[in-house]
């Protein structure tokens, strides 16, 4: 099998871990559970990376550090998203992306 | 820099993952017959009782409850015990780790964290309020000695330039690393205390809440929960001999003696420290991990980061 | 060019990659939140498997390991603020389904055409003996700004996170003009204070 | 065959045994302890961890439907005692061994509930559906034959969480509160409903000004270093407690079975063994039964060890600093009450110890009333309740202020 058709293959998981994600993030009502989409972006981000690495420059570290900033940018995310969730819960016991319509702009 | 020969190399993948569990098995055993001969207060013949409760325990019928999460709840059960002979895999038997990477000390610290959302699903799946206050005791627990454990290993890694367990054997041919990382050496076998849920980290089994996460648990599953904690047990003595007390060096008597030794000897020192303390409130240790522990690794870290500079270690 | 990977490695990477996306999916299919959860994690850890099949040990190690952490807690946060957290009550609560599922699936789309007919530039070169080494020395060399600006976001997270999360300042604490000895709060923790 | 039968008995010889000690039975729990303790019989923590029901005395009704629904939760092979007298104990135990070990799981049962008896289904036999398993406990309350009983029920449901508990037939409300727990099954369901015949949770404010689910749980009134026949009712968030309301099941009879009266000392000892039992301190807990055990010997020489032994154990409990450390400042009683209870766990603990060192002017604490503790825990976490329940010694004659008639 060739290198290339593999790092198709890969690829293609990661792009539907992406698709997944952004269905969910984009439907989903519960803030928690569009956090939950966006972390399987990541994930898809963190995949691609990694083939990336490993079948196009594994000579250079540039997508290593791309894999260790999506997880960082997970961490973050989870971190805030909580934080703004229990700030946003203990105003006015919302949950919901839907309840918050008005802190649109 | 040699690749170290891994057990799996060295004997075949079969026989060595057959020998890591076995060795797994037996530090179990004896981290519970220890545990049971401090408990009854003396007495040799307890060193059986291990042995006798398993063979009940196999016997007896499993239970559920109502409106139990079965699948989450056996997944957990049945996660506790592999990944507490995972940990074992770069756990070195004889000098050699059944499997070998760059990054061993961060498998040990993963499969330590997977073991917290096992038994966190052990408290949930089987829907009742004891079991699943054990589960959240064992979260807040863990979530505060995660980070200590995590700088004592890194603390090892820096003093040894290397995250491989052999690396780390060779680096302690001068000194035991516990000369220059007490602290390390300190935190690192409390946190696995907390890790395996026992004796003064016990909170999420406590007798308070009729045995916590486990207190649903019959027969094989309660078997198969408990063997895992005693591994885990067992392998973080097994690896604390491996990163902080040299391992197998030692004068006169072959290296796996003296692991042996050596592994005995802190299995015994941790069991009956433990056992002479009463369980340990989270809401206090949990303060205590956040505010004290932390601090003092990272100074701990620093120290060894200067010694290493400085040439102490002779990497 | 013809892959370095074993035949066992491909048919792993494939049954991983298509249990990611499996446990993905099962995130918005199952009724329990508890169980989205661990499907996440599942969906991690299978792409932890990958990373680990291409030679990234420490990637693989760290994403397992984090995103175990990660999803315990998350778990917690799921049962707080969650209908339904043990799925009894099969429930939806979706919003904008279809475009969602729309913008999902040409997202999809659009990412495999460009993944089929890109003519990728293949790696001929060595690689790295040790892929830990290599990421460490870029860490502490080459990308050390990348990292000082992961360690200042990450502190400004620690920050703005404890700030938002909490309800109770110094002034509930140590009352209005910050004169109790002893902070009062609801649990008094386990140092001497 | 013979191997697999010597086997099992070799298993089964040191048996985990739940004690249920009716009221007025205070000096035969001792003794039985004692005799646990030379065998090496380990006290079982949960029904899940049990092998032996010891039932000692008399029940009332109440309590009597509680060890029922716990006996329902024992895993087989289990056996029950129901113990009237401590005379032939050791004759009791060593049938115990014998039933345990023989054979097959309907032998088991010690005539006490023929009806259970049947069921000896193998261990696949728990995977029923759990659909199945809710409508029976729904509907047809705890009365099935032993191993159904246990697939459906375990321990868990109790109480059927919720304000809904409350309201059934207390009959049911019993039913499910052997020993404390209940389900989680539907947090923060905004629209109520039943799922699995539970009640969802609803929400309250609570300590940390988020509006989270509260259940409605019922602990005790049989629990590893609780009072037997003690029950708590509370609200729980989290594993904080509000609302809480203690009561003593059985509640009727109190007139006619008096306090006994018991050795002060021996008493003291018990409270800080059960006390360290429940703060997760073993070995403690053991020598502290074991010295307790010991005054009641006649001999000279024996009652002269025990005392040094209970000396010890006072004294290694009164310096303990970690002891010290981790239960401080739980429990405070109002001090008003000018007896020897107020204070904190921690001082009540070390008035135990002084007692316990059978030192002069050292009374012990009266008891206090259920009122007066379940204030003390309100607000207060699951652990610390239990501590601060152990660390006092309570009024046995005070009257349930619950409505009895319901239930006779």
């Amino acid at each position: 099998m060739t290198a290339e058709l593999v790092l198709q293959i890969v690829l293609t998981v990661a792009a539907g871990l992406i698709g997944v994600g952004l269905f969910g993030a984009l439907s989903q009502q519960s803030i928690v559970m569009v956090m939950m989409g966006l972390e399987l972006v990541l994930n898809g981000v963190l995949l691609a990376g990694g083939a990336a690495w490993y079948f196009i420059a594994p000579e250079l570290p540039d997508a290593q550090m791309l894999v260790v900033v999506a997880l960082v940018v997970m961490a973050v995310e989870m971190a805030m998203g909580f934080a703004v969730t229990v700030a946003i819960y203990r105003a006015r016991q919302v949950d919901m992306v839907d309840m918050a319509t008005d802190l649109r702009g | 820099m040699p690749e170290a020969e891994t057990a799996a190399a060295a004997w075949g993948v079969l026989p060595a993952a057959l020998l890591v569990t076995g060795v797994a098995l037996g530090l179990g055993w004896l981290v519970a017959a220890v545990d049971r001969v401090v408990l009854s207060g003396g007495g040799g013949a307890a060193v059986l009782e291990p042995v006798r409760s398993s063979v009940r325990l196999l016997t007896e019928q499993r239970r559920t409850t109502l409106a139990p999460d079965r699948l989450l709840w056996r997944s957990g059960i049945a996660a506790v015990p592999v990944l507490a002979v995972l940990s074992m895999a770069v756990v070195p038997i004889g000098g050699r780790t059944l499997w070998s990477s760059s990054a061993d000390l961060v498998w040990f610290n993963a499969m330590e964290a997977l073991l917290w959302a096992a038994v966190w699903l052990v408290g949930w799946g089987p829907n009742a309020i004891h079991a699943l206050t054990g589960g959240y005791r064992f979260l807040a627990q863990g979530l505060a000695y995660e980070l200590p454990l995590m700088f004592s290993l890194i603390t090892v890694g820096v003093g040894a330039g290397s995250l491989r367990t052999a690396d780390i054997l060779s680096a302690q041919a001068g000194l035991w690393f516990v000369v220059s990382m007490p602290v390390a050496f300190v935190v690192f076998l409390a946190s696995a205390a907390a890790f395996a849920f026992w004796g003064p980290f016990g909170a999420p089994t406590g007798a308070d809440i009729a045995g916590g996460v486990t207190s649903e648990l019959s027969g094989v599953d309660r078997l198969l929960v408990e063997a895992g904690r005693v591994i885990f047990l067992g392998a973080t003595a097994a690896m604390a001999v491996a990163l902080f007390l040299g391992g197998g060096s030692g004068p006169w008597l072959p290296g796996p003696v003296w692991q042996l030794l050596k592994t005995v000897a802190v299995v015994v020192a941790l069991v009956w420290a433990g056992r002479r303390l009463p369980v340990l409130r989270p809401d206090r240790v949990v303060e205590v991990a956040w505010t004290v522990l932390i601090p003092v690794t990272l100074v701990q870290a620093l120290v060894v980061a200067v010694l290493l500079l400085s040439g102490f270690y002779a990497v | 060019m013809l892959t370095d990977l074993s035949g066992w490695t491909i048919a792993a990477v494939v049954v991983l990659g298509v249990l990611s996306v499996a446990g993905g999916i099962a995130v918005f299919v199952v009724d329990s939140m508890a169980r989205a959860t661990f499907a996440l994690l599942a969906s991690f850890l299978a792409v932890a498997g990958v990373l680990l099949a291409f030679d990234l040990v420490y990637l693989a190690v760290v994403t397992a390991l984090m995103m175990t952490i990660e999803m315990a807690i998350m778990a917690v946060f799921m049962i707080m603020f969650m209908m339904n957290p043990a799925g009894l009550m099969p429930m939806t609560m979706v919003h904008n389904a279809r475009g969602s599922a729309l913008t999902g699936a040409v997202a999809f789309v659009v990412l495999v055409v460009g993944i089929w007919t890109v003519d990728w530039p293949i790696g001929r070169t060595e690689r790295p003996e040790d892929s830990t080494r290599q990421l460490g020395e870029a860490i502490m060399g080459s990308h050390m700004l990348v990292m000082l600006m992961i360690g200042i976001g990450l502190f400004a997270t620690i920050l703005a996170g404890t700030v938002l999360a909490t309800a109770r300042g110094r002034y509930d604490r140590f009352g209005a003009d910050l004169a109790a000895k002893r902070p009062d709060d609801p649990i008094p923790g386990g140092l001497p204070r | 065959m013979d191997l697999s039968r010597r086997l099992r008995a070799w298993a089964l010889a040191r048996p985990r045994v739940l004690i249920v000690d009716a009221p007025g039975t205070v000096e035969r729990r001792w003794a039985v302890e004692a005799e646990l303790d030379r065998r090496g019989w380990p006290l079982a923590m949960s029904p899940a961890d049990t092998d032996v029901l010891l039932v000692l005395g008399t029940p009332g009704p109440q309590l009597a439907l509680a060890i029922d629904v716990l006996w329902s939760q024992v895993a087989q092979p289990r056996h029950r005692v129901d113990l009237r007298a401590t005379t032939d104990l050791h004759h009791r135990l060593e049938e115990t061994l014998h039933a345990l070990g023989a054979a097959t799981p309907k032998e088991h049962v010690d005539g006490a509930l023929p009806a259970r008896a049947g069921a000896g289904h193998s261990p696949e036999g728990t995977d029923d559906s759990t659909h199945e398993g809710m409508e029976h406990s729904r509907h047809e309350g705890m009365d099935h034959s032993g191993h159904e009983g246990m697939d459906r029920a375990g321990m868990a449901g109790m109480d059927h969480s919720g304000h809904e508990g409350m309201d059934h037939s207390r009959q049911e409300g019993m039913d499910h509160t052997a020993m404390g727990g209940g389900g989680h099954a539907g947090h923060h369901m905004h629209h109520g409903g039943e799922v699995a015949g539970l009640p969802m949770a609803e929400t309250a404010p609570d300590r940390d000004g988020l509006a989270l689910d509260v259940l409605r749980v019922s602990i005790g009134p049989v629990l590893p270093g609780w009072p037997t026949g003690l029950l708590l009712r509370a609200d729980l968030q989290g594993d904080v407690l509000t609302g809480a309301g203690l009561s003593w099941v059985d509640a009727t009879d109190d007139g006619s079975s008096p306090p006994a009266d018991v050795h002060p000392q021996r008493a003291a000892l018990d409270q800080l063994a059960s006390l360290l039992l429940v703060a997760g301190w073993p070995t403690a807990a053991r020598d502290a039964r074991c010295a307790r055990d010991g005054l009641a010997s006649t001999g000279q020489s024996e009652l002269a060890t025990a005392r040094r032994r209970a000396a010890r154990v006072a004294r290694r409990v009164r310096r303990s600093r970690a002891l010290a450390w981790t239960v401080r400042g739980a429990g405070h009683l109002p001090s008003e009450r000018g007896s020897a209870g107020d204070g904190d766990v921690l001082d009540r603990v070390r008035r135990w110890c002084d007692v316990a060192l059978g030192a002069d002017g050292h009374v012990p604490a009266s008891p206090a009333s259920l009122d007066e503790v379940a204030a003390v825990l309100e607000g207060t976490e699951l652990g610390t309740a239990r501590l601060i329940v152990a660390s006092v010694a309570l009024d046995r004659s005070a009257a349930n202020t619950e409505p009895e008639e319901a239930r006779a």
